[in-house]
């Protein structure tokens, strides 16, 4: 189900763990469902010199995590703003269908975590540009009953 | 990179066929293939094979052979029992019974039958899965013309007081049919002395093969037919006959009764020093279902912090076959909706892991599990931000 | 007493399980089980032969992987089609269209169908037993929501017009299903071309096994579950898959259409030689169904003055298996309504017999039918009173 | 499905053929319905000296025309009218329950020879005292459509 490059980050988990004295720190999903997504970051000069998560979730959730904090480490603020659920899913080889929205908690936690670095150093918070639907499992036109 | 070593404890999803079953299904692919409605003699062999397995399933259940209709497993026995005696009975009534913690082939077969202008009563479970009887009682109207109740859960193995609710249909003049999927080979089961008026089984979990299974109809139940068709199965169930499926069907459930009270024996002792095994290495954990009515080989615990499928891939890793109750693995949108029943949280549920015992297991499996899921667990819980809390 | 020698001469049936398809069904009952459902590795598995298949059957069709959804036989098929349109597409409109030689497993299942308030026409068919363009023409209405016609009828072998008849549908924006389970490996089919929105199939027609099949249903077709339950073939068929089967049915129809026109050239040839030998040999004879449009293997001809029964019995103690449409070998009522609906008396009807060749009849087994027939006939007429006459 | 003694007299019936000077005929049985069975007797001093049969039917109808013409060859008619289709069918090992009306046309080819015989004979016919249905395939409630 998963592709080999899904499998590896599960595995093999890139950039898990903790940042005690964080500059950003975002928090996004609801247990209920099933998943929430930690990212830490430490900015130096508006770039991301390192980066941090903790995950409880799926393996798509735990590889998500995993390829998105490489993908923003070492990068500016503005270009890890950038990076997208979809270049997530792609760097992974691509997700099941059902698994997207796992993807999108990368997404949404790196962005969080840009925000509350941003609020902390009294800048505007980005606001999103393509917010996705909480349609948390993906599943027809069915949504998350909690 | 994968494990060499397989340790299969998801008996519940399904088995391997029993090599002897195999060896008997064998000569009715190429040799006995005979379509037991013809005359000629290798018809009639073919008929012989199959009423012969009609008896040896009968038998199992404590029924009489002209009770037993084949199917292709228990998602079609369900769905012939409720809509038939759904169908049959509406001018009678339009109410019908089940519980909440039903396998999917009763539920969506329940509520398909809501849209269909039927009325459907959910029962609910307590804490450890079990229906209660006072609220069957209370729920039966002059309307109810059907009570479902699964025999003992997929998921935590709970066992359903079976004996007593098939007392108080017959009393109040309701059928009553029984979901016995899981409980086949496990539990002892006897149709007449249970009261019972239809009863389900699907081959495939108890070393038979896939695709076949079976509905008890006791004489004189008033059922509508589900596939129409030719004149087989007594005009009830259309279809050419599935020979090597049914004569798999039949060797198998009576090797399953043959065998029964011993491998129960082993079967839950490997069980039970797994379970203690767990409470006693892994912090934070919690057993889902009956502590003492449950199946034989059933385990089902919970793991705070963590969630079921990324458990079940390491377990994978290591060569460990389970399954779990989390939403995330089925891509559906809640976790198991039994363990809900029970009043689990649902982030509870879906940190919770069956692992389901069988033939084929011994206390080296046993050991092997323990100490893999401990690491499994503690690795889990060092990447989860719950834990971290 | 018996004789040793056995031929067989009734494939249309069932057929003996190839084999070789046998040996690609058996890894997947004790070593490869596991639940496809599952997440497990062996489970992966048997994900992925279920999914060979299921190109394998598409390939056949000249359809899409994603179109193709198992069963446990034609029957499922048939009945899962006809209701699953029906209910689906109620709103539309209640009236349906089939023929008067359809299969039970159709026709019941529109006498069914008819019970819940649909309505049916059974069009006629001409002597040779085909159904008239321009009475299917005439018999659409605006309530019309299914075509319900045969590809080629199993006791008298005559094929359909159907890609005639799919492109009336089509046109007239009315769904178009077939019961193909004859013709699968007899006749070339392309549910694209011959724009077929759905197509049912059984495996043991074409030397698959028993207890399998499959339903074709294009993309876009708006249909109801039959059988409810588990998320099985995304969500559409629920009950845990039959992957020996499901593998077997795969090999089975790959297999049927790569050696389709070299053995339809030598089945016809050996069909086409027995049917001359029996027209010149046993006087008060005729062929019934299409003089050329049937399938390969396919002989149905009546012998005036006897009965089909006792034929089938004396054949049958010389070894010889076949199949008769006279009432009195099924104990019904009628003898059968395809031969009635093509204008054949019920007497001569009575004295039908059908010899369906097939993959292991060799131009010997035609000889010795050739014998034993007009023997068996003589000996028939010497009893009769109507031949005495 | 059939017993070996049924099997046996429709391998090797008893009593086939024609009695072309006969003293008694009974015709039976409806060719729609795939049956006709025909009894001709030869009678001296009341006593059915010979008899034949001739069967258009199934295995079971002509088992049963052969132990019938058995059963009653050497008896007297008053004998002979008694044999009923339950004895034929017993005498025959039991047939099958959809087959017990092949076994009632044998009793009913009896009893129209030696009625056709005491018309000849200015004899009153006797009536029959159980008069079968005509429940021609004994399928459930259903009766033959022709
Ligand atoms: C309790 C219960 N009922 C019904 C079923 C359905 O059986 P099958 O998948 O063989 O159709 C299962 C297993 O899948 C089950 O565990
Ligand atoms: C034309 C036709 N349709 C449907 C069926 C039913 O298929 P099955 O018996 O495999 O369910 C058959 C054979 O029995 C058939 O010949
Ligand atoms: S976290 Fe629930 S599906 Fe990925
Ligand atoms: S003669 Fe028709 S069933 Fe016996």
């Amino acid at each position: 189900m998963y592709s080999e490059k899904v499998m590896d980050h599960f595995m093999n988990p890139r950039n898990q763990g903790e940042i005690t004295e964080a500059d950003g720190v975002g928090e996004v999903g609801n247990p209920t469902c099933g998943d929430i997504m930690r990212i830490f970051l430490t900015v130096k000069d508006n770039i991301i010199t390192e980066v941090k998560f903790q995950t409880f979730g799926c393996g798509a959730a735990v590889a998500s995590s995993s390829m998105a904090t490489e993908m923003i480490k070492g990068k500016t603020l503005e270009e890890a703003w950038e990076v997208s659920n979809k270049a997530v899913a792609e760097a992974l080889e691509g997700l099941p269908a059902i698994k997207m929205h796992c993807s999108v908690l990368a997404e949404e936690g790196i962005h969080k975590a840009i925000n509350d670095y941003r609020i902390k150093h009294g800048l505007e918070p980005w606001v999103e540009k393509n917010p996705h639907s909480h349609d948390h499992h993906g599943h027809e036109d069915e949504t998350c009953s909690t | 990179m994968t494990a060499e070593r397989i340790v299969y404890m998801d008996h519940s999803a399904t088995t391997a066929t029993d090599p002897a079953v195999v060896d008997a299904m064998i000569p009715w692919f190429s040799k006995g293939y005979g379509n037991p409605s013809s005359l000629y003699r290798i018809a009639r062999e073919s008929k012989t094979a199959v009423e012969k397995a009609r008896s040896q399933v009968a038998t199992a259940l404590g029924a009489q052979p002209d009770e037993i209709y084949f199917t292709s497993g228990g998602t079609e026995a369900d769905n012939w029992a409720i809509k038939g005696i759904a169908f049959a009975n509406r001018k009678k009534g339009n109410h019908i019974i089940t519980s909440a913690i039903e396998h999917h082939a009763v539920l969506h077969t329940c509520e398909y039958l809501e849209k269909q202008g039927f009325s459907v009563t959910y029962l609910p479970v307590d804490e450890t899965g079990q229906v209660r009887i006072s609220d069957l009682k209370d729920a039966i109207t002059d309307q109810t013309i059907l009570v479902t109740i699964m025999f003992a859960n997929n998921e935590i193995g709970t066992i359903e007081p079976i004996a007593e609710i098939g007392k108080i249909c017959r009393e109040r003049g309701v059928y009553f049919h029984t979901d016995a999927v899981q409980a086949i080979g496990n539990v002892a089961i006897d149709v007449v002395a249970m009261q019972i008026d239809l009863l389900s089984l699907s081959a495939h979990k108890f070393y038979g093969p896939k695709g076949i299974g079976a509905l008890y109809i006791r004489k004189s139940v008033r059922i509508d037919n589900l596939l129409h068709g030719g004149g087989q199965e007594k005009r009830k169930r259309a279809g050419t006959e599935n020979i090597p499926g049914i004569v798999g069907l039949g060797l198998a459930i009576e090797r399953a009764i043959a065998r029964m009270d011993e491998q129960n024996k082993r079967v839950s002792a490997l069980r039970d020093r797994m379970l203690d095994g767990i409470l006693k290495n892994i912090p934070n954990t919690r057993l889902n279902g009956h502590p003492k009515e449950r199946l034989p080989g059933n385990l089902n615990v919970s793991f705070d912090f963590i969630e079921g499928e990324s458990m079940l891939l390491l377990l994978d890793h290591f060569g460990i076959c389970a399954s779990t109750g989390s939403a995330c693995t089925s891509g559906s949108l809640e976790p198991s909706h039994v363990l809900l029943a029970t009043g689990l949280p649902a982030e509870t549920a879906h940190g919770s892991l069956r692992l389901t015992l069988g033939a084929e297991n011994t206390d080296e499996d046993v050991d092997y599990v323990l100490e893999q899921l401990q690491k499994v667990v503690i690795r889990l819980r060092e990447m989860s931000p719950l834990y971290a809390d």
